[in-house]
């Protein structure tokens, strides 16, 4: 059976959108994170942050408003929202590590139960540099970390202790998989829902920590 | 009054070989295109640079990779450049990964004359091997130093004849940090004015900050075009 | 959207006895002045403020000391009031010093989750003492900690209804930082208008560090009077 | 004889003038070394910081021109120069720290032969503060006392050892005095220029440390 890959990221885009509300300043991931905007309600005012220098992410441009010099942290051309201020990125960073972004939604390698992270490099693979990353997991009030819940060939990437090198140390606070929502806790994770279906047992079969039923 | 030069190639005079240059930019949005080009022209080499990215195969920064004239470059993504990934891998570059609000600030210190600072980024990984990781209420923090550079080169959008800067958008991204931590400052500007005729209060790189400047047109290429569907 | 007030005496609800304000201002330049005649109105006690300058005797902070509702202030200058002379004899008032450069830091730090950094202010004097002093690059330096607070109050010239504001002139002096340093920040306003009305790049504080606004008339004293002579 | 002050304070204030170029970055301490702006040459093209946040600081203003939002960092109303800006206390101290401020000129209490500088409080008197003097002595490149040479009683200001807590240790580049001009230099203090006349002998008498002749 062929995956969906469209489908799952969809799903995981549209239930990570939910953890966003109204007021919320939010900063996205560059790839799968950058989707949730698609989904952003249109009830919530939400402002989105790009880490170079820019809080009030607007729609992508048209073909006239198409501008170099407004970009987001994706390196994407962008256009800016209704009240919003640029600035540089040293402010951008002061914003982040100053604990004022309420969330923020990246994408993972993997996740440990304690809540480390490891999202930036594969040892052998080129290094193509953290970003931003590791000065997010550090700033952000809520820490979502959205992925698929196993790797291409089956194996969890929800594991008991990450093998890649990290890029912050017990930083998670919730992981959104295509199958599920799990929640890094002081007593273990919490499986909070399930999105697909499945069992309990299914999940944990997925998952190499031992889950605690919420 | 500043230094107020015409030609790219002559605002780089004195710019030596091993030198350690800081370029303003966020991928290709807001950086110095023509004073890079200057210097691949001359052929500068053994260059150490701090940039927030390297540019890409065809330009800014990957024009002096393309040209082995970078010895050693700071940077938090260089994701970009093929010909980065073959100088790594021969040992030809050697590169040094700084998280990007860690590099933002370390170019603040610098500029801002604070040698050091905790920051939690990095703690417990790879970046904060060897270096002190301290307590301050409970939570760990590592100890990071701030750069500065012999010389500094940014853009911005309008620049008066005071050196005072105003960027524009998000080219904005290091530029000020960058403006203000070198030893010489270049500024390439997209519009140079008399001084006098911008609002003091929208200034956003003051011009103590500046000693050269040039006005140069800007290609002004996109890294990633987007653009909503029709 | 922020949470706008129309009185100064709602928009303090919430700050309790005890709590640490940090307070933007220079001199009389740049105060929240109605915002801190609301508090001497509401009688709040035993505060601890973090300001550059305590007001003078009928003024601005003044009115709270007046009032004996501040039991310590962290300021770099305070020489402009009697009563603050008094209450610090008589033990009234507890005062910590802080070079103006270094509060300026610590609150930037305190909103940029920097916990402490090192400056060169104040090496080989009484207020490096019980501190750490450390060498980088063959000179000293002594570490300060971050300094944030329960509730910032601030002033600005315009502010939008997304909490973005644009100070005026040296109104701005402390403002910024202490706007990004207080857990919930008050910003009174001399002009409240829509957003999407201010240009984004004349924006000097992001509306993400504003909780509560209040548009209010300013008095604006002057503290030292001088013009030319005609 | 009575000590004409007002002509000591114009002398000091004019030598001190001369220590600035055309291109400098200037900051002018509150009290006497504001006046030294009075003396500023116009052929020169000199930019004055004020700490709380301008650089460019103009003359006072008229009464027309009076405005409560634009003061010097001694809390005058001034107006601003051409080619100004504004920015906050932490830019503008960013700016003093991180040395590139060409020139400060402030007064003192005491200057010790090594430099050191004492001139913001005596024990026993009430306490005013720092302001940014502590930062200043450390962050411009060059730093100038300008002082009476003697105290009122006549005991020399510039001495071997300060008695007085200290502002900065090490920190003066040149006295300027209504008698003299001396430099802080490794081998010790040395007496650059006599301003009123008086012998090499009759200004070390004057002074406590021993003098080098230029």
């Amino acid at each position: 059976m062929a995956v969906d890959r469209k489908a799952m990221r969809e799903t995981i885009a549209r239930r990570a959108e939910k953890e966003i509300q109204s007021g919320d300043y939010v900063n996205l991931g560059i790839g799968m994170p950058t989707m949730v905007a698609n989904y952003l309600s249109e009830d919530k005012q939400v402002m989105l942050q790009s880490e170079n220098g820019l809080l009030g992410i607007g729609p992508y441009p048209s073909e006239e408003e198409l501008d170099p010099d407004l970009i987001n942290a994706g390196k994407e051309t962008v256009t800016a929202a209704k009240g919003a201020a640029y600035f540089s990125s040293a402010e951008s960073f002061a914003m982040i590590r100053g604990e004022h972004i309420d969330v923020a939604i990246l994408g993972g390698m993997e996740v440990a139960e304690n809540g480390d992270l490891a999202n930036w490099m594969i040892p052998g693979k080129m290094i193509k540099g953290m970003g931003g990353a590791m000065d997010l997991v550090h700033g952000a009030k809520k820490v979502i970390i959205i992925m698929d819940h196993v790797s291409r060939n089956g194996t969890p990437k929800i594991v008991k202790e990450c093998s890649l090198p990290l890029t912050g140390k017990g930083v998670v606070d919730r992981i959104i998989t295509d199958r599920a929502v799990l929640d890094v806790t002081d007593k273990g994770l919490v499986l909070k829902e399930i999105l697909d279906g499945s069992s309990f047992e299914e999940i944990q079969e997925a998952t190499e920590p031992e889950l605690i039923k919420e | 009054m500043k230094q107020i030069f015409s030609s790219p190639d002559e605002i780089i005079e004195g710019i030596e070989d091993g030198a350690t240059i800081l370029v303003g930019g966020f991928g290709l949005c807001g950086i110095p295109e023509n004073v890079i080009q200057a210097l691949v022209r001359k052929g500068t080499k053994h260059l150490t640079i701090v940039s927030n990215n390297c540019g890409v195969d065809d330009w800014g920064l990957g024009l002096l990779l393309e040209k082995k004239q970078i010895d050693k470059i700071y940077a938090s993504y260089v994701g970009e450049n093929k010909e980065f990934e073959r100088q790594v891998i021969n040992g030809e570059l050697e590169v040094e990964l700084v998280p990007q609000g860690t590099l933002a600030e370390r170019l603040r210190a610098g500029g801002a004359g604070i040698p050091a600072f905790y920051t939690p980024a990095g703690v417990g990984t790879k970046i904060a091997e060897g270096k002190e990781v301290r307590k301050f209420d409970g939570r760990e923090y590592v100890l990071e130093q701030a750069i500065t550079g012999d010389v500094s080169i940014v853009r911005a959008h309008t620049g008066d004849t005071y050196g005072n800067l105003i960027y524009r958008k998000t080219a904005q991204n290091f530029n000020p940090m960058i403006a203000a931590a070198g030893r010489t400052t270049i500024a390439e500007v997209e519009h140079l004015v008399e001084a006098g005729t911008l609002d003091p209060h929208h200034i956003h790189t003051p011009g103590i900050y500046v000693n050269r400047m040039i006005e140069a047109e800007q290609e002004n290429r996109v890294e990633r075009r987007t653009v909503k569907e029709a």
